[in-house]
């Protein structure tokens, strides 16, 4: 980027473009919460992802970018709209409420007063200024941290810096974000068992999608797991790609989950988050601290514990995506 | 830690465990609970006995200490002030407890009325033998809060409006004095009680501070004791049983706020800070308007427990009288009348409970020619409203002898005044009461009698009676003798005005 | 300074936008998708300023917070659109009653 | 300028217009149906035409081989997808569009 | 339903040849690989993580697509034909799409197969989407039915050839009579 | 060139816009699901373009990841929320 | 200290855990005891690389509290979640969610890292909001949903906050962050950002809409953990911020603080008193007692701070017995209308004395640890001439009791028992009550947990001796 910026006329472009993005960005969000059909909003909301995801690649943070693309684009956007489709099909199947409620897929702004609704406009305007403002005079970045994580970044068994932050530096954030996940996985199943959606047989050109798709998501959430190490890449991107194989896995109306939906699917979920934990735990009784790989072996130990991660989030991912406890008396 | 420490924590937490046991034990175990009844009170009594013992002869300090927070501990300690309460509670409560015991024959609720007796006990005791304001202030809220369980024990309609009066007052008489406390803490660093008070180096720097504090402190404690403004909880408070109505009166709370006062002015302030600050007059004059308007009131009440109520606001309110003064002689009246009123106040009312439980009495008009029924509760009675009109040798005479002196002694002549007027208003209440118990003719038919076997009562209603009678006689007639209640009283002024 | 500037403005305008659509809204979706509006903010904000150095690398710490955030939002999501289908399921509209926060 | 480079631009610029046609297609078109040829023709070629471009300024082959896979991935999802949506269409009874 | 589904699921595996099972592992495997290949840049330390994940597509593969039969030759004829047919579909909805007067005349038609159903049916109904003016929009046993873009152009001659080809990438001889 | 890529990527960025208008013109849900589907496309290839333009070449894939999840929306919608009968709009 | 999960699903196990965590926190409370703060470097990276976990006293008497109360709630739910009507499969969902709220308070309360709180906050409150919802009415499910979203909200606020002063100071440890901190606009925003989520999420008086309902609808055990720990977990970070990162001199927004928070006393209190069923009047009173909280800001004196920490410790034992005094009330009489209770209270009368000495530690009647911290409150207010904040203190207290005896009294009336209860397993009640006691018995070891708040010097830049 140093070479280019020598040029006025990358410059300018790079800002045309940035101003183009960062308006589609604005627009796309507030149209996303402002327009009146929630299924619009929700594609609004989804290319609203896409953009966000070319952002990051714009941002140079490309290890976001993936995430976003794989997470945020791709399975938040499908939760969504299968989220929507249940909520509609309970909609239709009580037509009395329906009628009570027939504008609730509308928006429907709650009738501010005039006076409140200046309020919350000042509020908020002070909130912008006031970010704002805090932004533009913030100082120079300080580098002291950068340049310790670059410093260590040998140490650490791995060469992308994001993923030694992640999974080294950092590893405990990541530990608990992983308990996020688990948990909001216990959550959702704890609302207890959710109907199947009624659908019907997937027809065989989706069959073959699927089919065609599976082995080859398979193959990039490997590789994503694998390049994590010293590209942009890791456990959350090749979990994420897992996990929109599991997803499509369940679209297309794969159900052989029921078979080893009680213990062993439970042991997978939590097998992330195990193999962490214990690594962290071994290495205690090996007179280390909690988390503290020595560096002969941290590459190594980093990979094995992204490996299991991978398979613990794709599988949680794919769970989650059911919005709900998979029954389990089937099996007995 | 020394025996010497922990008896007074032993004095505390006797009633403790027994009111916690009592609480567990099964409505039906009426003789253990009496056993162990007895047993914390004649235990306490064993106690107290040691304890006036060394203190009296020896000097000895019993006391003992806990760190409560950061410069602050909970202290038990018994100086001379805190055995004369304690023995006065500690016989009364024995004497109650024998009464409670037939009062509350075959009532429900049995074990949570013994076990909140017994916790109240704990509280006054400790209120009696606190050695900080800190303590005083824990065990005078926890007086509060074990008393009203036995206000609202009846359970109707009106005993919970009682109840909500009474913790209205008293939560709002608490939550002054822990302002006044913490203000105190604040200024003064330290709360101990001492002799002669301890806030005399600050006189000069906090002067309106220190006013403000006592204000705040007498009205607190000024609820409990029922002074003027304060007392609306009290006649309200009637609809409690006749033991609790006793206690009420005459040992635990009223008393906890008299004595209280007592402690303010003489072991916080001072006799002589207090009237140097000059404070203690318009307690004096709040006092006296609480003596006569208590009268007053009381003149107008056809109910008997109401009528006794009111007079005690104005009985009790001898004693802050008698502090207020601020003379040798006048202190020794209030702290003599401590005791005195309470023995004399609890006949009282133990007689006019064995007349609701026996005949269904309610009413002084319902009294007529009750004493040829009833003869010996009746006499009990008389020597009670006699010693309350100050007729000698009886108790209430002595106390009233020794604030009228005290009075002239400092030259407050107004309170000869005061204390006439009471007197006569006094014998206005009470002589009628008499004349219509024993000289008018019965009615045919008492409004709910209850026999109870040979006697006129049971003996554990009339034996107490008896007792505190006996007792209010004694008192006045033995005045003088050694470790009478007036010796006591003069033994601690002497400490008082000593430094 | 540079033009990566813009993109922190970007993300307080979603940020106050997500607020606002939050505040307004009754509809829970709505509100969910507030909420990730909201959250795509702060993850720009956090992300634009550590690129803000022109030609430096940017700062790997905050975009390692960015994918945390990212992952732990998308939990919080699914949680949240299970919690709608329960609360549809059960009361039969997906809004909240009114709520004043003002 | 590198004849690959020429070549590049051509082919870029070729791709960028087939996006526009899809657009337009997209936009201009009356239904579900015709706008589905749209978006599956015109960005699929579109897309082929920019990997190819980027693919003469590969500097391996194996990155060459990851734009094709890439292009591969998107003619295989957007051709299915498109039979899936007018599938869809169908059973939903939306007639096509008549002159 | 389940159970009927399932065995929809399962029904395509031929248990007959094992061998053909193995040989089509063999080729998949080596299909993946090269994928992996091309997306880590051929670094040796890369299999660590590529041997297992290949296996485990490899597998996947098998277990959700069956093997089929199918011919070299017939990739190598129809790889160049489904470039152009492409670009010019391509070029062909751009025209119309740009065209002031937008000249289409869209419709429905039902193509009778002669092709067998299954994968060969699946490939065919994909491709037809890309083709110039087509669009498959259902698909039966029996027929495919292609939305036009222009009634009035010959795309059921295009589409028989590309039949055509499809059933030689597949190995197949179609059906002789569609009548 | 950079310049180059660069003004491409703005291009599509353009005709990605243009194509919004279809989400929000429906008529039907199909056409703001199709129009979402052209965004992945052409997001594929805006991020191609600058994976090229910034000599980033790990952006790719971000690129295969578009490409590869952006049928698991298109499946979701026609699979739950298209297929599971009328939307409200349907019927416009 | 993290308790992981295991599938198995027991009470056994989730017990077991308890108990080892409680036996993790006494070592360490024995650890730092003898040792002073301590600091542990996750990783080896130390500070500014990696994530640092400190325990000082303030840390070390949250996990106490914590432990505790967490025990206590674990014994509780044995019994809780036996009920028949409780449908097993919500029942084993109890247990790890709980677990999980454990470990993010332990986690939280341990972290000195302010994006590593963030995540921990998160942690916290998908797990609460799971929880609020496993009582499954539509009252809860609602009021769960909006505590989710307003828990979502206040954790954005608070990672911009986070955000900006990363990018200000480069880092996110606490202790560094202090010695670097100086105001600038940055830090403004960043301290009004995340002062305001973390206050949302505390339920501080204009933004408390959210508590009453969902502490209410929860499951007992839930309410409890809810009202003792959860809140307190945001308020822990605040003060934590407050003292160590914010630039000190901030004395109007402490004043600001302060009157809300007494507003929140006397809001909290009126709408208590108002209140027909129970458990609302115990989350009301939850919004009063977090009022006395923030009345330590205007003062932000020694005291002030230890009273303010006093009153979040007795509370949090106070109400965890008292919510599950009303959790075994509305099971043994089916609900908690308290006009209702004469039926009902007086037939448990373990559970009636857990309330009623809850209760005394709530209006802070001595001997209770609320009457230490009251009185430390006072004293701080009176020392620092504040006098508004001593009336706000006492009146609060009598509105306190006003609600509490408004219960209380119903357990003297005498009526007859209404035929529709059952039984309630006896646990229940010693556990409440236990916890009760424990809430009188902190005023009577005040001096330790104050000498505990000493260590490592929380309070040190205030402390005054």
């Amino acid at each position: 980027m140093e070479a280019m910026t020598s040029l006025p006329l990358m410059t300018l472009m790079q800002l045309l473009f940035d101003t183009l993005l960062g308006f589609a960005l604005l627009w796309l969000g507030w149209r996303a919460l402002a327009s009146p059909d929630l299924f619009q909003a929700i594609v609004l909301f989804i290319a609203f992802g896409l953009l966000m995801a070319i952002v990051w690649v714009r941002l140079d943070a490309p290890d976001v970018a993936l995430a976003e693309a794989a997470i945020g684009a791709g399975l938040t956007g499908a939760l969504l709209l299968t989220t929507l489709a249940r909520l509609e099909a309970k909609n239709r199947s009580k037509s009395a409420l329906e009628k009570k409620h027939k504008v609730w897929l509308m928006t429907e702004n709650v009738k501010l007063k005039t006076a409140s609704f200046l309020w919350l406009m000042v509020i908020l305007m002070l909130l912008v200024s006031g970010l704002v403002y805090a932004v533009l005079t913030l100082q120079e970045q300080t580098f002291e941290l950068q340049m310790l994580v670059s410093k260590n970044l040998e140490s650490s068994g791995v060469s992308n810096p994001v993923t030694a932050v992640l999974l080294n530096f950092r590893g405990y954030d990541t530990l608990l974000e992983m308990s996020v996940l688990l948990l909001a996985l216990l959550g959702v199943w704890s609302f207890g068992g959710i109907p199947k959606p009624h659908e019907s047989l997937p027809g065989p050109v989706l069959n073959m999608l699927s089919r065609l798709l599976i082995p080859l998501l398979i193959i990039v959430a490997g590789y994503f797991l694998w390049v994590g190490s010293d590209a942009p890449g890791g456990a959350f991107q090749g979990g994420s790609v897992l996990g929109a194989a599991g997803v499509l896995l369940l679209l297309v109306g794969w159900r052989l989950c029921i078979r080893f939906v009680g213990l062993p699917l439970r042991i997978i979920l939590v097998f992330g988050l195990g193999v962490f934990v214990s690594a962290a735990v071994v290495l205690i009784f090996l007179g280390r601290q909690f988390m503290e790989y020595p560096p002969s072996v941290a590459g190594a130990l980093i990979l094995l514990i992204e490996a299991a991660a991978t398979l613990s989030i794709g599988i949680t991912l794919a769970a989650l995506f059911l919005v709900g406890r998979p029954e389990f008396r089937r099996h007995k | 830690m020394s025996l010497n420490a922990l008896l007074p924590l032993l004095m505390v937490l006797s009633s403790l465990l027994v009111g916690l046991i009592i609480f567990f034990l099964p409505e039906e175990r009426a003789g253990i609970r009496i056993a162990l009844n007895l047993a914390a009170a004649v235990l306490k009594l064993i106690l107290v006995g040691v304890m006036s013992w060394g203190v009296f002869f020896y000097g000895l300090e019993y006391e003992f200490r806990m760190p409560l927070l950061h410069s602050q501990e909970l202290i038990l300690h018994a100086d001379a002030l805190s055995i004369l309460f304690v023995t006065l509670s500690t016989i009364l409560w024995l004497v109650t407890t024998v009464y409670a015991i037939g009062y509350l024959e075959d009532s429900p609720h049995r074990s949570r009325f013994f076990g909140f007796f017994s916790l109240c006990v704990m509280a006054t005791v400790g209120v009696a033998m606190a050695g900080n304001m800190i303590t005083f202030l824990l065990f005078y809220e926890l007086l509060t809060l074990t008393t009203y369980p036995l206000i609202v024990h009846r359970g109707t309609e009106e005993a919970r409006r009682a109840g909500r009066t009474y913790l209205i007052y008293t939560m709002t008489g608490g939550v002054l004095i822990l302002t006044g406390t913490v203000w105190l803490h604040a200024i003064a660093g330290s709360l101990d009680f001492s002799y002669g008070g301890f806030v005399s180096d600050l006189v000069d720097e906090h002067r309106t501070a220190l006013i403000a504090i006592f204000v705040l402190l007498i009205a607190g404690l000024g609820v409990k004791a029922a002074l003027v403004p304060f007392h609306g909880w009290l006649p309200q408070a009637m609809i409690a049983p006749a033991p609790v109505s006793a206690l009420l009166h005459a040992v635990a709370v009223v008393k906890a706020g008299a004595f209280g006062i007592v402690r303010v002015v003489d072991d916080v302030y001072g006799v002589e800070v207090a009237a140097n600050l000059g404070v203690t007059g318009p307690l004096a004059v709040l006092a006296g308007v609480t003596i006569i308007y208590g009268s007053i009131r009381a003149l107008f009440q056809d109910d008997l427990k109401r009528r006794l109520a009111f007079s005690t606001i104005s009985q009790v309110s001898y004693i802050v009288l008698g502090i207020a003064i601020a003379g040798p002689l006048a202190t020794i009246g209030g702290l003599v009348h401590l005791v005195h009123q309470g023995v004399m106040k609890i006949t009282l009312f133990f007689c006019a409970g064995n007349l609701a439980e026996t005949l269904g009495i309610h009413k002084i008009s319902e009294m007529n020619g009750v004493g040829r029924r009833m003869p010996w509760t009746m006499t009990a009675f008389t020597i009670g409203a006699f010693g309350m009109i100050g007729v000698p040798p009886l108790a209430g005479f002595v106390s009233k002898w020794y604030l009228g002196l005290g009075a002239l002694e400092v030259g407050q002549e107004w309170v000869i005044y005061v204390l006439a007027g009471s007197s006569l208003l006094n014998a206005a209440y009470f002589l009628p009461i008499l004349y219509a118990a024993w000289f008018k003719l019965p009615t045919d038919s008492w409004p709910d009698e209850r026999a109870f076997g040979s006697g006129e009562t049971a003996w554990t209603l009339l034996l107490p009676a008896v007792i505190t009678a006996f007792l209010t006689l004694a008192v006045g007639l033995l005045a003088s003798m050694p470790f009478s209640p007036l010796h006591w009283a003069r033994f601690i002024t002497t400490l008082e005005y000593l430094p | 300074m540079n033009t990566l500037y813009l993109y922190t403005i970007v993300g307080v305008g979603l940020f106050t936008l997500g607020l606002y659509a939050l505040l307004i809204h009754s509809d829970l979706l709505r509100k969910i998708l507030a909420i990730n509006i909201m959250g795509s903010g702060v993850f720009l904000i956090l992300v634009a300023l550590a690129a803000r150095t022109q030609g430096a690398v940017p700062d790997p710490v905050p975009h390692a917070m960015v994918i945390t955030g990212i992952v732990v939002a998308v939990s919080a999501t699914a949680l949240a659109l299970a919690l709608v289908i329960r609360v549809r399921t059960k009361v039969g509209h997906a809004n909240l009653p009114e709520q004043s926060l003002e | 300028m590198l004849l690959s480079e020429f070549f590049t631009v051509i082919l870029l610029l070729a791709g960028a217009f087939f996006f526009l046609a899809g657009t337009v297609g997209l936009l201009r078109f009356p239904d579900v149906y015709t706008r589905l040829h749209a978006l599956t023709k015109a960005d699929n070629v579109g897309l082929g035409l920019m990997v190819l471009g980027l693919a003469l300024q590969a500097e391996s082959w194996a990155m060459t081989g990851k734009l094709i896979l890439i292009w591969l991935c998107v003619l295989l999802s957007s051709a299915s997808v498109a039979h899936l949506i007018a599938n869809a269409a169908r059973k939903k009874g939306i007639e096509p569009w008549k002159q | 339903m389940h159970t009927s589904e399932r065995k929809k699921c399962f029904k395509l595996i031929p248990y007959d040849s094992l061998i053909s099972i193995l040989w089509t592992g063999c080729l998949r495997a080596m299909l993946f690989a090269l994928t992996w290949f091309l997306l880590t840049d051929g670094v040796m330390d890369s299999w660590l993580i590529g041997g297992p994940v290949v296996l485990l597509a490899t597998i996947a593969s098998i277990v959700l697509l069956p093997p089929f039969s199918w011919s070299f030759i017939g990739i190598m004829r129809i790889v160049p034909v489904f470039l152009w047919r492409s670009l010019y579909a391509g070029i062909d909805v751009a025209r119309r799409a740009l065209h002031p007067r937008l000249p289409i005349s869209p419709g429905l038609y039902q193509y009778r197969w002669r092709l067998p159903p299954g994968v060969p049916q699946i490939f065919m109904a994909n491709m037809v989407s890309l083709l110039p003016g087509t669009l498959s929009a259902e698909l039966a046993d029996e027929y495919l039915c292609v939305h036009v873009l222009d009634q009035t152009g010959d795309f059921i001659s295009e589409l028989s050839i590309i039949e055509d080809y499809v059933a030689r990438l597949f190995a197949l001889n179609l059906i002789a009579d569609r009548s | 060139m950079e310049i180059f890529y660069l003004s491409i990527a703005f291009f599509l960025l353009l005709t990605l816009l243009a194509g919004l208008w279809r989400v929000l013109r429906g008529p039907t849900a199909a056409d703001r699901m199709l129009a979402a589907q052209l965004f992945g496309t052409t997001a594929v290839a805006c991020v191609l373009l600058l994976a090229q333009a910034f000599e980033r070449p790990v952006l790719r894939d971000v690129a295969l990841i578009f490409a590869l999840l952006a049928a698991v929306t298109a499946i979701a919608f026609v699979r739950r929320a298209w297929a599971s009968g009328e939307h409200s709009d349907a019927a416009k | 200290m993290l308790s992981f999960l295991l599938p198995q699903r027991v009470k056994l196990l989730g017990l077991l855990i308890a108990a080892g965590v409680v036996a993790a926190v006494a070592a360490l409370g024995w650890q730092v005891a003898e040792l002073g703060a301590q600091r542990y470097a996750i990783g080896g990276w130390g500070a500014p690389l990696g994530i640092d976990l400190y325990a000082d006293g303030l840390s070390l008497l949250m996990l106490m509290v914590n432990a505790v109360v967490c025990l206590g709630v674990s014994v509780y739910s044995t019994g809780y979640f036996n009920r028949a009507y409780f449908r097993r499969s919500r029942a084993i969902y109890f247990w790890p969610l709980w677990m999980f709220l454990w470990a993010a308070l332990n986690a939280l309360f341990l972290s000195s890292d302010i994006f590593n709180l963030y995540v921990t906050l998160e942690l916290l409150g998908l797990s609460a909001v799971a929880l609020v919802a496993l009582a499954g009415g539509a009252d809860a499910l609602t009021s769960a949903m909006r505590y989710l979203l307003i828990n979502l909200l206040g954790s954005l606020f608070y990672l911009l906050g986070v955000a900006l002063l990363y990018h200000r100071f480069g880092s996110l440890d606490i202790t560094i962050l202090s010695q670097h901190i100086e105001p600038s606009p940055a830090v403004w925003v960043a301290m009004g950002l995340m002062t305001s989520g973390l206050l949302l999420k505390t339920a501080l008086f204009p933004m408390h809409f959210w508590l009453p309902a969902a502490h209410a609808s929860a499951p007992a055990p839930v309410s409890a953990l809810l009202s003792a720990l959860v809140v307190k977990a945001s308020f822990y970070i605040f003060l934590r911020l407050w003292l160590e990162i914010f630039p000190v001199d901030s004395s109007v927004f402490g004043e600001l603080l302060g009157v809300l928070g007494a507003i929140a006393i006397f809001w909290g209190g009126v709408q208590a008193l108002r209140q027909t069923r129970l458990k609302m009047l115990i989350a009301y009173s939850t919004v009063a007692q977090l009022g006395y909280l923030f009345l330590a800001f205007p003062m932000a004196s020694y005291f002030a701070w230890k009273g303010a920490l006093f009153i979040l410790l007795s509370h949090a034992l106070a109400k965890t017995a008292m919510f599950m005094a009303a959790g075994n009330i509305l099971h043994f009489g089916g609900h908690d209308r308290i006009q209702d209770f004469d039926h009902v209270v007086q037939y448990q009368p373990l559970t009636s004395a857990a309330f009623a000495l809850a209760g005394i530690s709530i209006m802070g009647l001595p001997p209770s640890g609320g009457f230490i911290g009251k009185w430390l409150l006072l004293e701080a207010a009176i020392n620092s001439g504040q006098w508004w904040l001593v009336i706000i203190i006492i009146m609060g207290g009598l509105l306190a009791a006003a609600y509490i005896f408004k219960v209380i009294g119903y357990a003297f009336t005498q009526s007859r028992k209404s035929h529709q209860t059952r039984r309630v397993p006896i646990r229940m009640e010693w556990t409440a009550l236990i916890l009760a006691i424990a809430a009188i018995l902190l005023g009577l070891i005040a001096p330790w947990p104050l000498a505990i708040m000493d260590i490592g010097l929380p309070f040190s830049g205030e402390a005054a001796g």
